[in-house]
């Protein structure tokens, strides 16, 4: 199964005339496919925007991995916008790429274009979150698992609280599936513990400012940090302006308030060097690797797994200072 | 003889044809008709949105609120059609008829209560996008057959290319567009309420009434438009659409609409929505801008554009002058 | 709802108005109107029958647009009733009036500048084949209805291409268009030349003849004698009564009008000689500019007044705004007082001692959501520059010296200039520039669209300031008022200067007979 | 007699600020403790307080926003011109050893040159400012992330961080630096000519030309200002938050500010301006998300509860809504009148 030459057949052509056409690829196949080989592969990246400095490191690491594979890739960013994604993927099969990243902004709405790839014969690979659609759609999905990380999260709290604690939840932007899931798995966690209970959450549509913000009136609202006991951030930026605001209003975050938060980005290491973070679950960027090995797998006929977790470890402060220095 | 009237459309015309010309001349791929029909079905909702919102720009308004209506109404729709089991059909009407009230009121307010259509849409922008979240937050697939029924027809076109539901349904609404705004008396009160709505209301124009109906006829473009984005992404997202109103406002400009209203015609805010379009064909096609690149890119060509349509503009009247 | 059933009333009152021949076309009975503490119209009774032409006169302010607009639905009336040929009607806006047969033609033209002549001349009444606008017949329609009014000209150009003459024939063309029983023109003749007015009178007699009441609103008694056969006159919001005009003297007529007798008003005899040694203020040498003036030299001196005559379009207006410098010209040399001010900017010229009243008041002159006060002092302003800002306090004494110096009627100098009337409106531009203390003024039409009082207040002060030593340049269309003051007048015609009279040779017919060559 | 003409003259002025009251009540009455301000380490603390911190970037901004749309303008860049100069701050403390007012100097300067940018377009150009100013807001966040290249630049530096959250005189700096433009603006605009012809060039501007202002000049200028505040404001927002989020900085911050120029009843079509109510205007949209954050309602109910209760300012500030009610009332008195009898002042018209 080689790239380009394969073609869906064309419907408004008759049957002789499609037996003519396959004929045709046939004989054109191994010509084709070994032109393929030497001009190394073309991969379409249809990426979610650069929202965050996660999402950044995400497209550098792609971007480094397929430069020393030597493929050719075709980026677009989608600045957040589902339809500029759809977009994109269109323009890639209307191209003839021999494959697509996609890291999907949502989880639904994905079926038609996936079709089309499909009927292109063009592999697709999810990237960092999946779609709710048949899974015949597409090749695999290489990603972590929000829900896990929720629960994670929510675990690490309840050991290290004894499932006794008042926590105040920074939540991601509204509607977001990161959002959701991460407060779903968090949910499931705590709602076995009955004195653990989220007293305030609100969002901060996963920013630095708008986590600060929110913690400031979190703060206020519960006169100061004798009834928070934890703060659950859905991500890192917002931790960090969490933990400012903390600072300002006199309160020690880790001593006053523990401080859990997800993706692993640089600064939350320093953080947690400093002792003002407790604990954050790596959202793994480093996911071209694995991308572009499924590609090369279902070219060779090979048999893919649906679902590549990628999966961070749970980070303590016992490490971040060596975390901090390797990744900065 | 060009009329004076009609010279910023023909300028959105020239380089629509340029840009087009240049995908040809630099992308192989890009000479395929796929390409002219997938530019046609991905910018379906962008144009049909804009098409409403070229009526309120004609009228001297603007209307913020179109994004959070196509989130909204695509919510509202798939919330009828997955919990309570309405078929799809009566689901669309009844989001229709909500988009039209919704846009309505908004028309309400401007015109009895005069306070500006900017300020009014905007709490517009707010409400609908809140109470998309209120109706369902995470997002959720419209897997009904009649759906994805509509989505698979198809006729081709020699190439790569066809004709989806989609861009015909564009299609119609545009034509529909063209016939309201150049064949009856609503779109010529429209125009006149443009041009100086001072004397539209002296020569007889019912000023209240045009208004209310312009921001309704938005409602329901917008909620068309909503219609038209559930069944290309066969899900409602109350996130969908973000920032779209001022897309649409861009591709109304660049087709030729003064904003200041009066001068104006819908079928070039056709074409700025199809250059709007391409230019994202064409970053895509070159696949090695990184994010921050593709918005300056984005920026330089509306700026890129905007000057060459002035330029031109000027060009044609200094010569007709001479 | 009450609309339909005023409808169906109508069709039945027309009728009943055949068999009844004497019943008046209009009533109006005891219409009062009044805004926020003020009675703009008291008690108002009148009657006008069919094929009668009716003056309705009075000075700014004396209610005639308040009655307009109350009869055509803009406003609605506290008092009062209006009967259309024996039945009670209500317009709720001027659509529905004109659907009732109360056409309006406005002085400012009340058409969309954006719109094509032809989209203009059908707007609301298109006629339509299968539901939609047919363009076809709406052409055809547009011509009939230009032809009617005898302009000869492309429907489909954008109203704004042609100049407001022809525009305002456009709206009579339109007013006409609706099976008009009524027709009320408002001030229709302020921007018309003698031709013009003279074919528009020849229209509103066949109109006449044709069985339609005319309400004329005008400033010009010439043209009220001329036209009309009857005149009533508002004071104050109050009808002071309804004449014959053939009955009714010019000087009983202005004193109904001001409410005092003529001998006030009466121009002096006037001299058009200077009496002073001559000092040269303005020169403009071989100045003009390519599709806009043909060059020309002109000398203005201290102490003089130097008119503008010629028709509409024949470049008065040009002149001035090449004389002023808000147009560049591409050849000759503009200098004042010795400062050449060809190429050097606007605030130059105005700290030179330049002024300038422009003709459209409303566009270029007044700044309408500003105070009285702010839109006198901006001028002065503007010449010293943002940052030396003139103190309140002075402000306000000069403010309140030019009110008390023009007899400026605005409740405090903080009014918005928007509220006031056009008379008002031109006397604070005027004071704007006379703060200024201006060696040269320029005026291009400066008394159009007021009444009688304020129409000889500011020729007063015309004359005034030239006797203080300023040197005038007025552009009027309005020969009987340049040859009360000018000392000598500069005719134009086709964009060029075609002569210029001077002292004794300044008379009406002479003007008139050089245009006219 | 004497009261209620003071109403009637302040009516516009009054509005805002009865709204901006009322929130605080209505919300102190649903929150408790909204209300309550108290002293920690030498400065105030409260809610109160957080509003005023919280909302000085918008009022910056709104205070540029005020001048352009007095000029029949429009900004919808400043978000963006927030995360360009916020990037210069990040990049230049983080990768210079500059000292820090001229790291501050460099970001204004940025910011004033995006202004410089947008006001070519309008007044050399001729574009209309809405399309004008959309090209930096597009294009703008890409610069910004070119500067920071993509990553959220975090710094340490003294200064800015007491520009950011530090207290002087119990209050915090960064709302001392907002008075201090205010005040200085108003001076600017009302002890100079320069909010006069300001407001004459955005009411007619082909009048203030024949009087001899160069409205060229003075719209630029207006752009460049509102450049210049946005700029102030995204040294604050990255100094509050100890780095530079070119994504997020100021995102929709624009629309903020066009809702508190409006609320202060100025018109987006020119003409007058009211400085010190925009900023009433700013402290109402501020309040209420503070009010929102601070209650506990749901995420999901934020944009609801906003929209719902500005409609119902603008509503009730409406000048119709006034109308309606006085010619309510005047009905009234009129009924009242007419039914002790109201002598008519008949007269005949003379017929000669």
């Amino acid at each position: 199964m080689k790239s380009l030459s394969i073609r869906p057949s064309l419907p408004w052509l008759g049957a002789f005339k499609r037996k003519a056409v396959l004929t045709t690829f046939s004989v054109l196949l191994p010509v084709l496919s070994a032109s393929a080989m030497a001009a190394d592969l073309t991969i379409g990246f249809s990426q979610i925007g650069s929202e965050s400095g996660w999402r950044t490191s995400e497209t550098e690491s792609i971007k480094a991995e397929a430069e020393r594979r030597g493929y050719d890739l075709k980026f677009s960013d989608a600045q957040q916008k589902q339809e500029n994604q759809i977009k994109a993927v269109r323009s890639f099969i209307a191209q003839g790429v021999d494959g697509i990243l996609l890291a999907p902004v949502v989880e639904t709405g994905w079926d038609q274009v996936l079709k089309e790839a499909q009927r292109a014969k063009i592999p697709v690979v999810l990237i960092d979150r999946g779609v709710a659609a048949d899974p015949s759609l597409y090749l695999t999905k290489v990603a972590s698992d929000f829900k896990e990380e929720g629960a994670l999260a929510a675990s690490w709290l309840a050991a290290k609280t004894n499932g006794r604690c008042n926590i105040v939840e920074l939540q991601g932007s509204v509607g977001s599936s990161a959002a959701i899931d991460r407060k779903t798995g968090f949910d499931s966690v705590i709602s076995n513990f009955p004195n653990m209970t989220i007293t305030r959450s609100q969002s901060g549509s996963f920013t630095r400012a708008g986590g600060k913000e929110v913690m400031e009136s979190f703060l206020k609202a519960e006169g100061g940090a004798k009834n928070i006991c934890a703060l659950f951030a859905h991500n890192d930026d917002m931790a960090l302006g969490a933990i400012l605001a903390m600072k300002e209003a006199g309160v020690k975050p880790t001593k006053d308030i523990l401080v859990v938060s997800i993706d692993a980005v640089p600064d939350i290491f320093k953080a947690m060097a400093d002792g003002e973070a407790n604990a954050t679950i790596e959202l793994n960027p480093h996911l071209g690797g694995p991308a572009f090995d499924a590609i090369l797998a279902a070219q060779d006929g090979k048999k893919v797994d649906k679902w590549i977790k990628a999966n961070g470890p749970l980070y303590l402060p016992d490490t971040a200072a060596a975390e901090y220095a390797k990744r900065k | 003889m060009i009329n004076e009237r009609n010279l910023p459309i023909l300028a959105t015309l020239l380089v629509f044809i340029l840009l087009y010309g240049f995908g040809m001349y630099e992308y192989k791929g890009f000479r395929d008709t796929l390409v002219f029909s997938n530019l046609l079905t991905d910018n379906a909702f962008l144009i049909i949105t804009a098409i409403g919102m070229t009526f309120v720009i004609l009228s001297g308004g603007i209307d913020l609120s179109v994004g959070s209506m196509i989130a909204f109404i695509g919510v509202l729709m798939a919330y009828l059609i997955t919990s309570t089991g309405m078929h799809p059909l009566f689901a669309i009407g009844i989001a229709l008829v909500v988009g039209v009230a919704f846009g309505a009121i908004m028309g309400v307010i401007i015109a009895f209560f005069e306070i500006q259509a900017f300020i009014v849409t905007l709490a517009g922008m707010f409400l609908f996008r809140g109470l998309a979240y209120l109706i369902n937050l995470d997002a959720v697939p419209i897997d009904h057959p009649f759906i994805t029924g509509l989505y698979d027809i198809y006729v081709p076109l020699p190439g790569r290319g066809g004709l989806t539901f989609i861009a015909m349904a564009m299609l119609v609404l545009l034509a529909l567009g063209i016939l309201l705004a150049r064949r009856t008396r609503f779109g010529m009160s429209v125009y006149a309420l443009g041009g100086d709505s001072h004397s539209a209301a002296l020569l007889g124009v019912p000023v209240k009434k045009t208004i209310i109906k312009i921001y309704a006829l938005s409602g329901f473009y917008s909620a068309m438009s909503g219609v038209i984005f559930a069944i290309y992404t066969g899900s409602a997202y109350p996130l969908a659409a973000v920032g779209v109103e001022l897309d649409a406002i861009a591709a109304v400009v660049i087709g030729g609409t003064l904003l200041t209203g009066g001068v104006g015609y819908v079928f070039g805010t056709f074409l700025g929505g199809m250059i709007q379009g391409i230019i994202q064909t064409l970053i895509t096609f070159d696949g090695s801008l990184n994010s921050w690149w593709t918005k300056l890119a984005v920026g330089g060509l509306l700026l890129f554009f905007i000057l060459l349509q002035k330029g031109i503009v000027v060009w044609v009247k200094k010569r007709s002058a001479a | 709802m009450s609309q339909l059933v005023n409808e169906t009333l109508m069709v039945k009152e027309t009728v009943e108005a055949a068999q009844s021949a004497v019943r008046p076309l209009l009533e109006i009975k005891h219409l009062s109107k009044s805004f926020t503490g003020v009675q703009a119209l008291n008690d108002v009774s009148l009657e006008i029958q069919q094929g009668e032409i009716r003056a309705l006169l009075g000075e700014n302010g004396a209610g005639k647009s308040t009655l307009i607009k109350v009869l055509t639905g803009v406003y609605p009336r506290d008092n009062g009733e209006i009967l259309l040929d024996g039945s009670l009607i209500s317009a709720s806006d001027s659509g529905h009036a004109q659907r009732l047969g109360i056409s309006t033609v406005y002085q400012e033209v009340n058409l969309i500048p954006t719109m094509s002549v032809m989209e203009n001349l059908t707007l609301q009444h298109q006629e339509k084949t299968f539901g939609l606008i047919s363009w076809k017949k709406a052409e055809i329609r547009a011509r009939e209805l230009l032809a009617q009014v005898g302009l000869d000209i492309d429907p489909l150009r954008q109203l704004d291409t042609y100049s407001i003459a022809i525009q305002q024939l456009v709206a009579i063309a339109r007013a006409l268009s609706t099976q008009a029983k009524m027709l009320i023109l408002d001030e229709p003749t302020a921007s018309l030349d003698s031709d013009e007015i003279k074919q528009l009178f020849n229209l509103m007699a066949r109109l006449k003849s044709e069985g339609l009441g005319i309400i004329f609103v005008t400033h010009f008694l010439d043209q009220v004698y001329s036209i009309t056969d009857s005149i009533t006159v508002l004071r104050n919001g109050e009808c002071i009564g309804t004449f014959k005009t053939a009955e009714l003297s010019r000087s009983d007529l202005v004193s109904h009008m001001v409410g005092k007798s003529l001998e006030d008003l009466a121009p002096t005899a006037h001299d058009h000689s200077i009496k002073r040694e001559r000092t040269e203020l303005l020169q403009l040498n071989n100045v003009g500019k390519q599709r806009y003036l043909q060059p020309l030299d002109l000398n203005i001196a201290a102490g003089e007044i130097v008119g503008v005559a010629g028709l509409l379009g024949s470049g008065r207006t040009e002149l001035c705004e090449l004389a002023y410098g808000s147009v560049k010209p591409d050849q000759g040399e503009v200098t004042l007082s010795n400062h050449s001010l060809t190429k050097s900017s606007l605030r130059r010229a105005i700290q030179v001692g330049m002024g300038y009243c422009p003709e459209d008041r409303k566009q270029d002159g007044i700044v309408a959501e500003l105070s009285v006060r702010e839109n006198m002092i901006l001028a002065l302003q503007a010449s010293k520059g943002w940052w030396s800002p003139i103190s309140m306090a002075e402000q306000q004494k000069l403010v309140e010296e030019m009110i008390q110096r023009l007899a400026i009627k605005t409740p405090d100098m903080d009014k918005p200039i928007g509220e006031l009337s056009g008379g008002n409106q031109q006397k604070v531009i005027l004071a704007r520039w006379l703060i200024t203390h201006p060696a040269l003024l320029i005026l291009d039409e400066p008394t159009r669209g007021i009444d009688i009082g304020a129409h000889h207040e500011i020729i007063q002060i015309i004359k005034e300031l030239c006797e203080q030593g300023m040197g005038l340049l007025v552009a009027s269309s309005e020969l009987e008022e340049l040859v009360m003051f000018a000392h000598r007048v500069v005719v134009m015609k086709d964009h060029h200067k075609v002569s210029e009279l001077h002292g004794d040779e300044v008379s009406e017919q002479a003007i008139l007979r050089t245009i006219a060559s | 007699m004497k009261k209620n003409n003071f109403l009637h003259k302040h009516q516009k002025t009054l509005a805002p600020l009865l709204s901006l009251v009322l929130i605080i009540l209505i919300t102190a009455s649903v929150t408790p403790g909204f209300l309550s301000i108290r002293m920690v380490d030498g400065h105030l603390f409260g809610s109160l307080l957080d509003i005023l911190h919280r909302a000085t970037p918008t009022a910056l901004v709104a205070l540029g926003m005020a001048v352009v749309i007095g000029t029949r303008g429009i900004d919808l860049s400043v978000g963006a011109v927030i995360a360009i100069s916020g990037a210069v701050t990040a990049v230049l403390t983080v990768n210079t050893d500059w000292p820090v007012w001229v790291v501050i100097l460099c970001a204004l300067g940025t910011g004033m040159l995006c202004g410089l940018w947008n006001g070519i377009l309008v007044s050399v150009f001729n574009i209309q400012p809405i399309v004008a100013t959309l090209i930096l807001m597009v294009a703008g966040r890409g610069i910004a992330q070119m500067i920071t290249e993509g990553q959220i630049v975090t710094f340490h530096s003294d200064v800015l961080d007491a520009i950011g959250n530090g207290y002087f005189l119990a209050f915090p700096i960064r709302v001392w630096i907002a008075i201090g433009m205010i005040v200085l603006t108003v001076l600017v605009m009302r002890k100079t000519a320069l909010g006069l012809f300001i407001e004459a060039v955005g009411a007619n501007v082909r009048a203030s030309r024949l009087v001899g202002i160069e409205a060229r000049l003075l719209v630029l200028s207006a752009y460049v200002f509102s450049g210049l505040c946005a700029a102030m404001s995204g040294i604050i927002l990255a100094a509050d938050i100890r780095g530079a989020d070119a994504n997020n900085a100021g995102l929709w911050l624009e629309l903020d500010a066009i809702l508190a120029v409006v609320l202060a009843g100025a018109s987006l079509a020119g003409g007058r301006i009211y400085l010190l109510l925009t900023i009433v205007g700013v402290l109402i949209i501020q309040t209420l998300t503070t009010a929102i954050l601070t209650s506990g309602l749901p995420a999901q109910y934020n944009l609801v509860v906003k929209a719902t209760i500005i409609l119902a300012v603008l509503l009730v500030q409406s000048p119709k809504t006034r109308q309606w009610l006085s010619d309510f009332f005047m009905k009234k008195k009129h009924a009242e009148n007419s039914r002790t009898g109201n002598p008519d002042t008949g007269k005949g018209s003379i017929e000669p």
